[in-house]
């Protein structure tokens, strides 16, 4: 494979969310306006590539008996970077994500790439990995926290803590405010994920004419 | 102990104090900019909660029966002063929300009014119970009301205070946190009082 | 007492962590086909939640004795890690009978961010070593709850016709999702009223 | 084993859909005097509202079936049922399309994703209402009273209670008790001359409809019993008014229209009686120290939840589940 096919393996064709299915809790809880979608799917990416080419350079040095508790803590020590630098430059978000922020440490996503892919490849092609999956664990929040916000507000883009007022799409008393609720996360991944079913099932009955 | 399992306490050790120093090194970076932040933040949260005082002092010990109840903190009282004129108390609060603490500041004048509101932080649900951020539900005649020896309650619990519409935990918790900044505001007036007039100590 | 009640039964109706705070959402998916095996799953959520909260409340004491709070995520998650490693051993050295039941599920929980999660939120909120304790059991049983009832829910899905893009993951996740509609019941519940009684 | 001779037998469907037919069409008799009296205190508007979320309701259904390729059922009365259903628990205040977009919700999500009548875990038409309860509170909780125009103005409530017309107007019955005034008399929460959802307001209607049912054997009386008795004791033992508790808000309405669905709730008779107790239980916990002053809605959706777990409790042998499904 190629670095670029690599990276777009995790956008599109094993995307974490959309069809592995890897790292639910944070996608549920964060997606309820698009800034905080990006934001966790940026500091997610981050950590991903970042233990991913640490990982690369080790999978020589660390035994096998001991790769699992090595891994973690590398984990561990990207997870924390992001946390205190966010908390450091963007303190209002930092703020919002909460606990999701420490908690992408077990994102299954980020051991799952440690795993099965850092620990076999180079460097460089682990970086594209890591980047690439961030990016599809990016744009999968993203979609969801459009649906979610537009939908649920009315509003897209909306970072008071920012200063920026996004846009009005309609009045925010007709917004379908379960969207932004617990239950709309449910049912909008779920529905969401049936529709790339359906669409991936329709795709290969026509590709198989 | 062979010589292959040293060599597993050895490489994970090596991790663990690498990744440690990294942390360390990443913390004495951050840890100063995190603190200018959160002062940052604090500063604008006093000044917005009593906007005629230009100087705050903290009160170093907070008074043992503020400290916590009902699920609401006094976290810090500041005395504010405008040329050395006292001009009241900012009492910056936490509150249980919905989803986690809403720390805030409340403004009480020295006449033992409340002069404005201010949420510091907060997390709760974007389109719910972060409106309580709004200055159209921070600055209602309720709120403006207010003084020292006053109980509020939102409508739903018989008060006057005027909800976030669907968003009654929210809106209950600066409830609970105004008045548990009054009743702190109140000590310190009959402190004050009784003491025999307000001085920087 | 009253403290405590109110800490457990806020954990497991108002801010129930798998339906309000979204932790625990990896096996609350995955361990929830069938009735027995979320039991099983909840017993041993429950018993490492507990543990690892209290243990958690004296390592941050220490942390912040040395001032390298900093260090925090990394060194919950090798306690815990840790922890559940040494559960499991002395399950199976105690009780062969409960290693059977609980033996399986007891790996799969490192990853539960449940249980990190609960450990911070032990922090964030300030909570004193059996406040911490009582939220972890708390928040633990509420996630039981959940997969229990959810796993009675999904036998029957099991022979329901289901339209085909919808089956598996996506029909979980709607599923899940209407629970927590009918859990919404509960947001606003004054437990302090109730509990004053 | 259990399995095949389900999925032998393969038709829950055609089994369910015969005798359901004939079961839903007699549910749809015994709301019309509920529907009756709601048009008849809150007009042409409240006719409106139920015809948008019947007719909504079964175009929804036919439209899923046959993008899903499937035959269509509505022939079976239940997307009927369930838009009737929905219209009578809404306040007649609301705009038309609150109505269509509820019926959709509950035919899409809360029934045909399962694979139709007969898998759904919850109650379709409750599920709407809740949809719409926690997406649009305002529009959802606007209620007016009927009686200006048949002579029990709100004026001359607001002087019988000794509260101001603007207190009245906005508020149902249990609403007015959460701010502490229950004076309202019982013969008028009796015939439903009351603010609230277009259905539940007059006792009378619903007791007409509930007893046809139980007389015709098409629901059980543990399950309103059951409900309706936990409620009556522990408002009670709680120094409320349990006369007034049973009357007020949507609790007939839910206890003999909502919690008998039979695909929703338990198939033992115990499991029933243990069901409805758990309504009652939950319905005067939300009322008394919940958010929303009205606690039927959740309570019965909540108590759904636990119905496979009551089925499997309470029959003794696995067997049981296998006519359970069937």
């Amino acid at each position: 494979m190629t670095r670029w096919q690599i990276f777009k393996n995790g956008v599109f064709n094993e995307n974490p969310i959309f069809r592995l299915v890897l790292g639910m809790c944070s996608t549920l809880a964060v997606t309820t306006a698009v800034v905080n979608g990006i934001g966790m799917g940026i500091a997610t990416t981050f950590v991903l590539t970042g233990s991913n080419v640490i990982i690369a350079l080790l999978r020589n040095i660390i035994p096998k008996e001991i790769r699992i508790p090595a891994y973690v803590v590398v984990i561990a020590t990207f997870t924390t970077i992001v946390d205190k630098t966010m908390a450091a430059t963007m303190p209002d978000l930092h703020r919002v994500l909460g606990i999701f922020i420490p908690l992408i440490v077990v994102n299954c996503i980020v051991l799952a790439r440690a795993e099965a892919f850092a620990s076999k490849h180079s460097i460089v092609e682990s970086a594209f990995d890591g980047l690439g999956m961030g990016m599809g664990f990016t744009l999968a929040l993203t979609l969801l926290s459009l649906i979610r916000e537009l939908l649920g507000t009315g509003t897209l883009l909306k970072a008071s803590d920012f200063g920026f007022d996004g846009f009005s799409f309609f009045p925010d008393a007709l917004g379908v405010k379960l969207l932004v609720l617990p239950p709309g996360a449910f049912i909008t991944l779920g529905l969401l994920l049936a529709g790339i079913n359906w669409f991936v099932a329709r795709k290969g009955e026509k590709s198989h004419d | 102990m062979g010589k292959y399992e040293w060599r597993l306490i050895v490489v994970l050790t090596v991790i663990c104090v690498l990744s440690g120093g990294v942390l360390g090194w990443v913390n004495s970076l951050t840890a100063p900019a995190i603190a200018e932040q959160e002062k940052l933040a604090k500063q604008r949260a006093l000044q917005e909660a009593l906007p005629m005082a230009t100087e705050f002092a903290a009160e170093p010990a907070i008074l043992p029966e503020l400290v916590s109840k009902d699920r609401t903190r006094v976290a810090e009282v500041y005395r504010a002063y405008s040329e050395d004129k006292p001009q009241g108390y900012v009492v910056i609060v936490e509150a249980r929300g919905y989803a986690g603490p809403i720390r805030m500041a409340v403004g009480v004048t020295a006449e033992g009014n409340l002069a404005a509101l201010a949420v510091i932080s907060q997390s709760e649900t974007p389109g719910l119970g972060a409106e309580i951020k709004n200055k159209s539900f921070l600055t209602q005649p309720a709120f403006r009301r207010a003084k020292v020896g006053t109980e509020l309650a939102v409508k739903k619990d018989r008060g006057e205070v005027d909800a976030v519409s669907s968003a009654t935990i929210s809106s209950r918790a600066v409830v609970r946190g105004v008045n548990a900044a009054l009743t702190a505001a109140q000590v310190l007036l009959e402190r004050d009082q009784t003491s025999g007039g307000d001085h920087i100590d | 007492m009253t403290e405590y009640l109110l800490i457990v039964l806020s954990a497991i109706f108002i801010n129930n962590f798998v339906v309000a705070r979204f932790l625990g959402i990896c096996p609350f998916l995955g361990v929830s086909k069938q009735v027995e095996t979320a039991t099983g799953m909840g017993m041993a959520v429950t018993f490492v939640m507990a543990l690892a909260s209290g243990i958690t409340y004296w390592l941050q004491k220490v942390l912040v004795m040395l001032n390298i709070e900093f260090l925090q995520t990394i060194t919950f998650i090798l306690v815990i890690a840790v922890l559940v490693q040494f559960v499991e051993m002395v399950i199976k050295k105690v009780s062969p009978v409960l290693y059977q039941a609980l033996g399986i599920y007891l790996p799969l929980i490192t990853t539960n961010c449940a249980v990190l999660g609960v450990t911070i939120l032990n922090v964030e909120e300030n909570y004193s070593f059996l406040q911490s304790v009582v939220n972890g059991i708390g928040g633990a049983l509420g996630f039981s709850l959940l997969l229990v009832l959810f796993a009675g829910i999904r036998e029957r899905l099991a022979f329901a016709p289901i339209p085909k893009a919808m089956q598996g993951i996506p029909i979980a996740l709607v599923t899940a999702g209407l629970i927590s509609i009918a859990f919404l019941g509960f947001s606003g519940f004054n437990l302090e009223a109730l509990l004053g009684f | 084993m259990l399995e095949t001779e389900v999925v032998v037998s393969a038709s829950p469907h055609l089994r369910a859909g015969l005798s359901a037919g004939r079961i839903m069409w007699l549910v749809v008799a015994a709301l019309i005097p509920m529907a009756a009296t709601g048009v008849y205190y809150f007009g042409g508007h409240a006719l409106l509202i139920i015809l948008v979320s019947t007719v909504t309701a079964i175009c929804t259904e036919a439209i899923t079936r046959l993008l899903l390729k499937r035959p269509v059922t509505i022939g079976d009365g239940s997307a009927a049922v369930t838009g009737l259903l929905l219209a009578l628990t809404l306040p007649p205040t609301v705009p038309l399309w609150i109505p269509a977009v509820g019926a959709a919700f509950a035919i899409v999500l809360g029934k045909q994703i399962y694979g139709g009548l007969g898998h759904n875990p919850f109650n379709p038409a409750l599920l709407g209402r809740a949809f719409l309860g926690a997406s649009w509170p305002t529009l959802m909780t606007r209620w007016v009273w009927p009686a200006d125009s048949l002579g029990w103005a709100t004026d001359s409530m607001a002087a019988a209670l000794g509260i101001s017309v603007d207190a009245v107007s906005g508020a149902t019955p249990l609403g007015l008790w959460a701010d502490g005034i229950t004076k309202i008399p019982y013969l008028q929460l009796y015939l439903g001359n009351i603010a609230g959802s277009l259905g539940e307001t007059s006792a009378l209607a619903i007791l007409l409809g509930g007893l046809f049912l139980l007389v015709y054997k098409i629901i059980d009386w543990r399950i309103p019993v059951g409900y309706l008795g936990t409620v009556a004791l522990l408002a009670f033992l709680l120094g409320e008014d349990p006369l007034f508790q049973l009357l007020a808000g949507g609790l007939l309405f839910g206890a003999f229209f909502m919690a008998t669905d039979y695909v929703t709730t338990p198939v033992t008779r115990r499991g029933r009686l243990i069901f409805g107790v758990g309504c009652g239980l939950l319905t005067i916990l939300i009322r008394k120290f919940g958010g929303p002053p009205e606690g039927v809605c959740y309570s019965i959706l909540l108590m759904n939840l636990t119905t496979p777990l009551l089925d499997r409790w309470t029959v003794p042998r696995r067997f049981g589940e296998v006519k359970a499904n069937g």
